[in-house]
């Protein structure tokens, strides 16, 4: 019973929230929504099993992706009231599309045959070998070369994401903390005996 | 050979740790404040904390009425209306300070001629209300009466150096 | 219904009990940890401290904690209304939910899940929601500069968090933080994870935007940062959010580097065994925390550039390289767990 | 194995139900890509569910392992996408969908 109560209740919210994100006036609304759909999602997989998924999921999406979108949303000075200008005029369009894939998807997974398919990768008992564990064994062997791949697309992400927004400011006075705390007394203080009126030459300041 | 002992001081954070080592041992330190509403500390005969209208031993009032200090009074923060009184001695029916407009200047007490109006050393005179602040002749009178004493000895040790 | 009686009301019961006693706990904990702050603070910089309510000033926090409530709270025009006070909710929320998977004993945890370390993770990089949102949500220049540089500051710090996390888990091979107290390491492991305590806790500071690192809040800049709009009981809730988060990651750290509930230093023997397991973690949290605020005694805070430049250029590669380095020096040794 | 009275299609349906809103939100948020770009976040978490779904039904990893892979595409995908949104709007001054095409050439 509260199995059901649980996967009804995060379903409920996910479909909620999810159509909270399409419909809110307030982008802001829309992220957080956004999130309440992550955790939401990260309940239906903790009931299927998935606990490191689940986790990884909250890990990734909500304390990563989220808040670069709340970022980017927050920081960038938009009109969004001009931007929701169509919004009426392709709501009908798009609720027809929308509503014929949903029923389409709905049509195959009422009439999904049975499947007696031996698995590729048999989940290990969950009470013998922990989800995690059970991950780790397979995605560092047989998955090893597409994990590896991941990790290249991730870095190629990176690092265009930084060539794409770095701005070069001219006119930056840069701090060079090495060289700060490597000065020695001997190279930076000069003591010198001054006549009087005669004034003194500073050396950086020559020309 | 000393830099390079230089920047082996700095990887192993010498002088954080001296800054943390120092902070430890201050905590066991005598504490060097004074712990306020239940000591105090002496203050200064030239203090200039609350003002004080004073009288002659007789109970005549100092004040003459110049308006000396209200000229000089840099936040125009004094008003002073004066009568003739029956016998012909010049006095204050009015002295009002706005102890809002006032910034303790002391000028006030530099300007009379008279030693009337002085600064006392009272300085918890804190109220709730921004009108307990306006202080009238008979507040300011009070005042000078009750600080009398240590306003006297005050000015006193203080008469050579003026 | 008898069924529904013995199978979800008697335990819902004992669970309720549990979730209780320990926000109970943490809640009188946080309290007294501002009250620790604050008289530790005052003894190195040769002041007092609270003093004069109760004897020794100790039910100073209490008085505070009502001041507040009696306060009247103030929702600025053009506010966000629902998000200015989910904000502090949510910091308030997910500093006490973290503490459903701390054991403080063995047997001692509300829920001892395969992946404690990877919630308590998720959980602290949640921290950030309730501030960003405190910074947007009331319409306020100052707030959002805070709520932003908050945001910015305790992303870039969680990464080098997690790969400390993961050298960690490299040494005791589990994700489950009973377990990974419990599991056996030698000496030279404590050692071996000493620099990575040291980053542990710098980023722990940052994470918690305490001083050093307390720009976000940076009084004499933006006047307050993300809090400033607030008053009265969400400010409370913020305080306390705050408060219990810094517990929390001292917790962290007691569990991951200092041996949580077992005796310090491998002390298991006569008068060290009779103290109960919980009073010895509550005492290394402490001491954990005591740092905290020794920290924020002794140092003057950072600039922003250099406290980036700390996340992003020293403790991530550090961090990084360190892994590479444990999981060498385990694989040499044949030590790795699971073996 | 899917707990007990739940079987897969309750998740199927779910994730089913996801998807077409996150079509919906592309269809309807046409001029902004912010929410556009949230819409195909929520596309495949739907597509992330069902692979779980099917992974528990079928007692098999690699639909877990895949969910990893996704998730690493997606965060990829996130981060490139608000770059160029933030470039964009660094030289447009607005994110509007319909201007963009005078980026080419």
């Amino acid at each position: 019973m509260i199995i059901e109560l649980a996967f009804y209740l995060f379903s409920a919210v996910l479909i909620a929230a999810a159509a909270g994100v399409v419909f809110a006036k307030n982008p802001v609304h829309s992220v957080l929504l956004l999130i309440l759909c992550f955790f939401n999602a990260a309940g239906l997989m903790l009931l299927l099993g998935a606990e490191f998924l689940a986790l990884i999921m909250v890990i990734v999406y909500v304390g990563a992706v989220a808040v670069l979108f709340l970022f980017v949303v927050m920081m960038l000075d938009v009109n969004f009231e001009q931007l929701r200008k169509g919004f009426t005029k392709f709501l009908p369009f798009g609720l027809g599309v929308g509503g014929v894939l949903l029923a389409q998807l709905i049509f195959v997974f009422s009439n999904w045959p049975a499947m007696i398919v031996s698995p590729r990768q048999p989940m290990p008992d969950p009470t013998q070998v922990t989800n995690t564990e059970a991950l780790g064994r397979i995605l560092y062997t047989d998955y090893f070369y597409i994990f590896q791949i991941s990790g290249i697309i991730l870095l190629v992400a990176m690092i265009g994401a930084i060539v794409l927004t770095q701005r070069t400011r001219g006119g930056v006075l840069r701090q060079n903390i090495a060289q700060q705390t490597q000065r020695t007394r001997e190279e930076t203080v000069e003591m010198v005996n001054v006549a009087v009126g005669a004034g003194i030459e500073i050396p950086g300041d020559a020309k | 050979m000393k830099k390079l002992f230089n920047s082996l001081k700095q990887a192993m954070m010498a002088e954080l740790i001296k800054g943390f080592g120092m902070t430890f041992r201050y905590m066991f330190r005598p504490r060097a404040t004074v712990n306020y509403p239940f000591e105090k500390s002496p203050i200064a005969p030239r203090f200039r904390g609350e003002h004080a209208l004073r009288r002659y031993p007789n109970g005549e009032e100092r004040c003459i009425a110049c308006k000396l200090c209200e000229a000089v009074c840099p936040a125009q923060a004094i008003t002073i209306e004066s009568e003739p009184r029956e016998d012909g001695s010049r006095r204050t029916t009015r002295y009002d300070i706005d102890m809002t407009k006032c910034i303790y200047c002391g000028l006030c007490q530099e300007a009379c001629p008279v030693d009337a109006i002085v600064q006392g050393p009272a300085f918890e005179f804190s109220t709730e209300t921004r009108e307990e602040l306006f202080y009238n002749k008979d507040k300011l009178l009070a005042n000078g009466d009750r600080w009398e004493a240590q306003i006297a000895a005050n000015l006193s040790k203080e008469a050579k150096f003026r | 219904m008898e069924n529904f009686y013995e199978t979800y009301a008697v335990p819902g019961f004992w669970m309720l009990l549990g979730v209780l006693a320990v926000t109970i706990v943490v809640l009188i904990c946080v309290a007294y940890i501002t009250y620790a702050e604050r008289k530790v603070m005052g003894a190195m910089q040769l002041r007092q401290g609270p003093s004069t309510v109760g004897p020794f000033g100790l039910l100073q926090p209490f008085a505070d904690g009502l001041k507040l409530m009696m306060k009247e709270n103030i929702v600025p025009t053009g506010a966000d209304r629902f998000v200015y006070y989910l904000a502090p909710a949510l910091t308030f929320v997910f500093a006490l939910v973290a503490w459903a998977v701390i054991p403080f004993d063995s047997k001692l945890v509300l829920a001892n899940i395969n992946v404690g370390v990877l919630y308590l993770f998720a959980i602290s990089s949640l921290g950030v929601y309730g501030i960003i949102l405190a910074g947007w949500a009331p319409n306020s220049r100052y707030a959002f500069l805070g709520g932003l540089r908050s945001a910015a500051q305790m992303v870039s710090y969680e990464v080098s968090l997690g790969l400390v996390i993961v050298c960690v888990l490299l040494c005791t091979g589990t994700l489950n933080l009973v377990e990974l107290v419990e599991a056996p390491r030698p000496f030279w492991q404590w050692i071996l994870l000493f620099p990575m305590l040291v980053v542990f806790f710098i980023s722990a500071l940052a994470e918690t935007n305490r001083a050093p690192f307390d720009l976000p809040e940076g009084e004499s800049e933006i006047v307050g940062g993300y809090n400033v709009e607030y008053g009265a009981f969400a400010f409370a809730l913020f305080f306390i959010g705050e408060y219990a988060n810094m517990m929390l990651l001292s917790g962290m750290t007691v569990i991951l580097f200092l041996g949580g509930w077992l005796p310090p230093f491998g002390m298991d023997f006569a008068p060290f065994t009779w103290i109960p397991g919980p009073v010895w973690f509550l005492l290394k949290i402490a001491v954990v925390l005591f740092c905290f605020v020794w920290a924020r005694a002794t140092m003057p805070r950072y600039r922003y550039d250099q406290l980036m430049r700390l996340g992003w250029k020293i403790f991530l590669p550090f961090s990084l390289v360190y892994v590479v380095f444990v999981a060498g020096v385990l694989l040499a040794t044949n030590s790795l767990p699971g073996q | 194995m899917i707990p007990a009275p739940l079987t897969v299609e309750h998740f199927l349906i779910v994730a089913a139900t996801l998807f077409t809103i996150g079509v919906l939100g592309v269809f309807i948020n046409r001029k902004n890509i912010i929410v556009i770009l949230m819409a195909i976040e929520m596309m495949l978490l739907a597509v992330n569910i069902n692979l779980v779904a099917f992974s528990a039904q079928l007692q098999d990893l690699t639909g877990q392992v895949f969910v990893m892979f996704t998730l690493t595409v997606a965060a990829a995908e996130a981060a490139i996408g608000l770059a160029i949104l933030v470039i964009y709007f660094r030289r447009a001054g607005n994110i509007e969908v319909a201007s963009a095409h005078q980026m080419k050439g």
